[in-house]
């Protein structure tokens, strides 16, 4: 058995390293024919990671500072949402009225860009609630949805095999309800995280503070540095990745009981 | 008639920031219709700051336009084919404080905001700390975020370009405690530029485009009351904005040359141009400005 | 008290895809002794379901009403043990967890009695074993053993023993029936088998075709334990038989 | 049945009418305990969007040439999401490999915010394309990853049904895995719009064209007119909350089969 | 042709919960007739869906091989009508949909045969029920519907008549019956009740318990139609039990 797995995760990393050298072939051609100074190469961007990394950013701030910034702000946008958008998932999947009667507040919100809640957002909010905030209206909605979506989707006699039990609504909504729509809450919460961490830069364009991956995107924007910049973005994207395999493996572990589905 | 008229116009694709009045010449050129007088026809370029519009620039995108001294060196040194032909205003920043800070020195440990790291306003505050020797807490921001944390009591002074030092003038939110005048009397700031390929290909086109910047220019010098009502209906900026901060504008369509050498150095040293693509700061600005055609119009 | 549940003029209507109304229930009424063991047997799709599902409190009727211990239906406050006639197993717990879910919800789970009743269905071997890894009888022997393991004060069945050979069956026949001759639980069985019926009822309530009404009540009146061979019960079976195939719809 | 059916739409009407009430209320109060001149009330807000509708906007251009160009957008960019999201979340759902062998590249992607995409966007595409690009990238991700995480909730044995009846692989995944997956895949489209729409902002932030909702309120901030921005805010909310019911309206007729839950 | 299907030496392993294997089927063989009604017995859990689902190809044997007609089974070359022993209706279709989806797939839908086969069983009605609003029988009959509706040259069915009635059973049963006499299609059953395989097949198979092996074979040698209370159809039951009761697990 363990044997096969490794082989099978040996196989899964070497395809993935042969899409990654296609992708950066392609990027390298791109870069030829293009041939313009906004578009760096590969080795520019690797170069400018290089500096970034050993001597920091122009203000010399450190990668790490950055990172942790970032990081820390997502996180705690995202945990807001993950606390508010489950329980509210549940209660307005279950309770089809109560999101009927709030939808005409509660939809309009979804929409509205984060960019567009800075100004709001400084007038209203100090400190960490501001980047907390714009990245909890990314992440929130999806969570929300996927929950009640999920909600939907439970086999209503298992329900009933609850209630005959004598179970009180909590115990249906946990037991049964809930975990039954864990997997889309789980795709929810990666969706979440994913339009959470979009949501960096929106959040960091309030300025103020000197750190985070968002800012340093904007900072070499302004300097018209694209090979920093995609530094930065490469950076959003691989901590992203990491903080998506991390849910993968939970999921793995949560969801041993799932048939796989395959043709 | 008309409309035949209008066939025969050339287009020429114009780049602007959408609020700035640095870039007035514009506004009052295109409302005044001086660009279809030279047989030209003005397509509106509107961008949020410099950058976006300097990468528009470069994708081929524009032909001419207005922008900040600073954006324009940085794309030139990352080998935009951009040549500046004549000034769009001298000055036109300034340091608006919290009304308890009365003077410039009083800024020592202070959080001071700027528009960010590749605006002229962060060069200039630079140059304020070297001078006095002031240790001020600086942060950037977004320029139009900087009145609302001034007013939140965030940050206790800011730089900015105007109109957006007036807007917290005029709020009650703050008061002018230093200008960029104070700071490098009539320095460049934002700049008319063609593209080399136009001025290249068709020179008369370039030549006309400058005929009519100076002529809004000279225009804004001798009637500064209509210009400002011009600019205030083209952008929704108040009057009484626009009143406030017109006296820190020097209307100079000649470019300051010296001035622009005094930035280029100083933008290296902060690591914001990389010295190599500028080996030799004399020979970049020569190939950044270009003000024969500028010479020509004021000739005729 | 002598009734355990008392069903009285119970119709129910349901509606159907096209917006008319479908009777189910026909102002049924009927009642259960307390410690009595009672079978339905009916057509398919003559309202057996919908029954057992309104004494369990899981469903309303549209008129007429149901007490169980004198009272409305409160799975809350009986302790009901049912057997759903469809797969009614959480996919995402194994046969333990499964059969531990009504203690979990009773808040008195105990290893002990989960041990006890996996024993009782014959699947010590497949306890950490999930629904999909399962043989249909071996799904239902889990819904089964899972209705038991609360020690029901009520328990309702609705074609438990369907996907079952014959053989298990038979055990689970006599599982059921020691069960109730030791705790006197009330029962109600819905089954096709009328020979199951026989066995194992006290009475057996035969339904009319859709909507339902009482066809015919019949007492058997047989010692226990009972002898399938017997002229007695084959007698019992034949009468059964002979109402169903009077409610037969005409296919 | 029609009577009982206005009667309850009605009651969600006035329910809808109650809370937007308590929310304009809350406002109110709110702008009065805060007083800052930039933090408008609903009035100054209600006065800001007559202008507007009445006048167009300061540079004389007019709502509807605002709401078109930016829906237009918006909608090309999360049609191209929906014709990429759908086909290959449904590979990837059911051939894990593929998506396992990508994951390194795609996954990163799905972080990396819509405004760092900006550069990029301007130097390798031109015209409508930049914005398409902007809005997909919001858009893509939740559609497929919901149509994924919907491939996976199928019963298997409705596939063993299809494949018994000798359908071929393109029947299975269109008649039992996709219309399985329908529910997830709609809860998907509706994220994948909001994302879409968030993103707006950031895709007119590229500038160059004068018309769009995300532009108006960018230039708005640049006025630092806060009414103004809350107006092309609740017209972004209140154009989502329309694409967000005409939704609905689909899923309620696709979906009738489904039973409702409730506890 | 002989052999309609022909198994040979086919043994079956799953991996269980734990990464053990589990043998389900020990090295099985026996081959069906075409045109003949071979019915399987045997107890719970023994290994008779697997063999079924190896048959339809649905599942490969771990060893031995299938052959269905000569080749591997395919059922994109042989028209198959399975009906499962678990649910298996589209919950998003309603009743004339379900019917229809087979043909639908093959391509040759025809309303006509959609509605001989909802008339054959008793569901006329119910054309455009969704499946949760259908009892427990009716969804069964849905199923047996959708399977014969494609005209399959091999039917596989297991426990399809577990959730009817005795009567809807014996109509069933009746039908079933005229079909195969009518077309003499090959029809393979799993059935618990012994009544039900010696009342309609050609050939009872009865399973050992897991890991499955046949462990007898007996040859239906009664004339058509059967009579279910005659000595000899007795005898052949009572057969059959006694070999089944040999094999029932220990509970
Ligand atoms: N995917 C699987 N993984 C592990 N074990 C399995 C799996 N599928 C079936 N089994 C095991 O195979 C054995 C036989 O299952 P099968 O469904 O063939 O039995 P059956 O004869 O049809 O029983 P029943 O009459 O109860 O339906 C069972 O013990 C079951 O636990
Ligand atoms: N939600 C519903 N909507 C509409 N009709 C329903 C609904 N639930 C059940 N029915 C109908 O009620 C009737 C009785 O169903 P019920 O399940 O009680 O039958 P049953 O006696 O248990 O049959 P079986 O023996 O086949 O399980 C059926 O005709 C069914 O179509
Ligand atoms: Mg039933
Ligand atoms: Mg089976």
């Amino acid at each position: 058995m363990a044997s096969k797995f490794l082989g099978k995760s040996y196989k899964t990393f070497l395809n993935n390293f042969v899409s990654l050298t296609i992708f950066l072939f392609l990027w390298e051609i791109l870069s030829i024919t293009i041939s313009s100074p906004f578009f760096p190469n590969p080795l520019d961007v690797w170069e400018a990671f290089l500096i970034l990394l050993l001597k920091g950013d122009v203000e010399g701030i450190s990668l790490t500072t950055h990172i942790v910034a970032s990081v820390s702000r997502v996180l705690l946008g995202f945990g807001l949402a993950v606390v508010t958008g489950i329980p509210l998932g549940l209660v307005m999947g279950l309770k089809r009225v109560a999101y009927g009667s709030v939808r005409s507040i509660l939809e309009p919100l979804r929409f509205i860009p984060p960019i567009a809640w800075i100004p709001l957002a400084i007038i209203l909010l100090t400190g960490c609630a501001r980047y907390m905030l714009i990245i909890w209206l990314g992440a929130f909605f999806p969570i929300l949805l996927n929950t009640m979506a999920g909600v939907q989707t439970v086999n209503p006699t298992l329900i009933d095999v609850a209630k005959v039990f004598g179970a009180d609504k909590k115990t249906i909504v946990v037991k049964t309800v809930f975990s039954n729509a864990l997997p889309e809450v789980f795709a929810g919460m990666r969706i979440g995280l994913g339009v959470g961490w979009m949501c960096i830069v929106a959040a960091e364009m309030i300025g103020g503070e000197m750190a985070g991956l968002g800012w340093l995107i904007l900072k070499y924007g302004e300097l018209l540095n694209v090979s920093g910049m995609i530094v930065g973005m490469v950076l959003i994207g691989i901590i992203g990745l990491l903080m998506n395999e991390t849910f993968l493996r939970v999921e793995k572990r949560v969801f041993r009981w799932r048939r796989e589905v395959t043709l | 008639e008309v409309k035949r008229e209008a066939e025969k116009l050339t287009p020429v694709r114009i780049g602007y920031i959408s609020t700035d009045i640095h870039h007035l010449a514009f506004f009052v050129a295109y409302y005044k219709g001086w660009y279809e007088e030279e047989g030209i026809k003005p397509v509106r370029m509107e961008y949020l700051y410099g950058m976006p519009e300097m990468m528009a620039f470069k994708a081929g995108e524009l032909d001419a336009g207005y922008v900040g001294i600073v954006p324009a060196i940085i794309a030139k040194a990352k080998g935009a084919n951009l040549v500046v032909v004549a000034s769009a205003n001298l000055e036109g920043s300034a340091i608006v404080a919290k009304p308890e800070i009365k003077n410039v020195f009083e800024l020592d440990g202070k959080t001071v905001g700027t528009p960010g790291l590749g605006s002229i306003q962060d060069c200039m505050i630079r140059m304020v700390e070297e001078r006095f020797n002031l240790r001020m807490n600086v942060k950037h921001y977004k320029f139009s975020d900087l009145p609302l944390l001034l007013g939140r009591g965030e940050i206790d002074a800011y730089i900015d370009w105007e109109p957006f030092c007036a807007e917290a003038v005029i709020k009650k939110i703050g008061h002018i405690i230093y200008t960029s005048h104070d700071i490098l009397p009539n320095h460049q700031c934002c700049v008319f530029y063609v593209s080399g390929k136009l001025l290249k290909e068709k020179p008369e086109i370039a030549k006309k485009l400058v005929r009519v910047h100076v002529k809004a220019m000279r225009f804004i010098r001798e009637n500064p009351e209509e210009a400002k009502k011009i600019f205030s209906e083209m952008t929704g900026k108040p009057l009484n904005v626009v009143d406030e901060c017109w006296g820190r504008m020097v209307w100079d369509y000649h470019v300051n040359v010296k001035s622009i050498k005094i930035f280029v150095p100083f933008l290296i040293e902060q690591g914001k141009v990389s010295a190599r693509d500028i080996s030799d700061v004399d020979r970049f600005v020569e190939s950044l400005v270009n003000t024969k055609l500028l010479a020509e119009v004021e000739k005729s | 008290m002598k009734y355990k549940v008392e069903v009285e003029k119970v119709s129910k209507f349901f509606v159907n895809p096209n917006g008319e109304r479908l009777q189910v229930l026909d102002n049924i009424s009927f009642k259960v002794y307390d410690g009595e063991f009672l079978c339905f047997v009916g057509p398919s799709g003559c309202g057996k379901t919908t029954l057992l599902r309104i004494i369990a409190g899981l469903e309303k009727p549209s008129s007429g009403r149901v007490r169980v211990e004198g009272e409305t239906p409160n799975p809350k406050k009986i302790r009901i043990g049912f057997v759903f006639q469809e797969e009614a197993l959480f996919p995402w717990r194994n046969v333990w967890d499964n059969i531990k879910f009504g203690l979990e919800v009773r808040g008195n789970y105990n290893p002990k009695i989960v041990e006890d009743v996996v024993r009782l269905v014959g699947l010590e071997n497949f306890k950490s074993y999930y629904p999909h890894q399962l043989s249909g009888g071996m799904r239902k022997r889990v819904a089964i053993a899972r209705a038991l393991a609360v020690n029901p004060s009520i328990i309702l069945m609705d074609e438990p023993f369907g996907d079952l050979d014959a053989q298990t069956r038979w055990i689970m026949h006599k599982e059921l029936y020691s069960i109730h001759e030791k705790l006197k639980k009330t029962t109600i069985l819905v089954t096709h088998n009328v020979e199951e019926a026989v066995y194992l009822a006290d009475r057996v309530l035969v339904l009319t075709r859709r909507p339902a009404k009482v066809k015919k009540e019949i007492f058997i009146g047989l010692e226990r334990p009972r002898n399938k061979l017997s002229s007695q019960f084959i007698r019992f079976r034949e009468e059964i038989i002979g109402f169903l195939r009077e409610e037969v719809p005409e296919i």
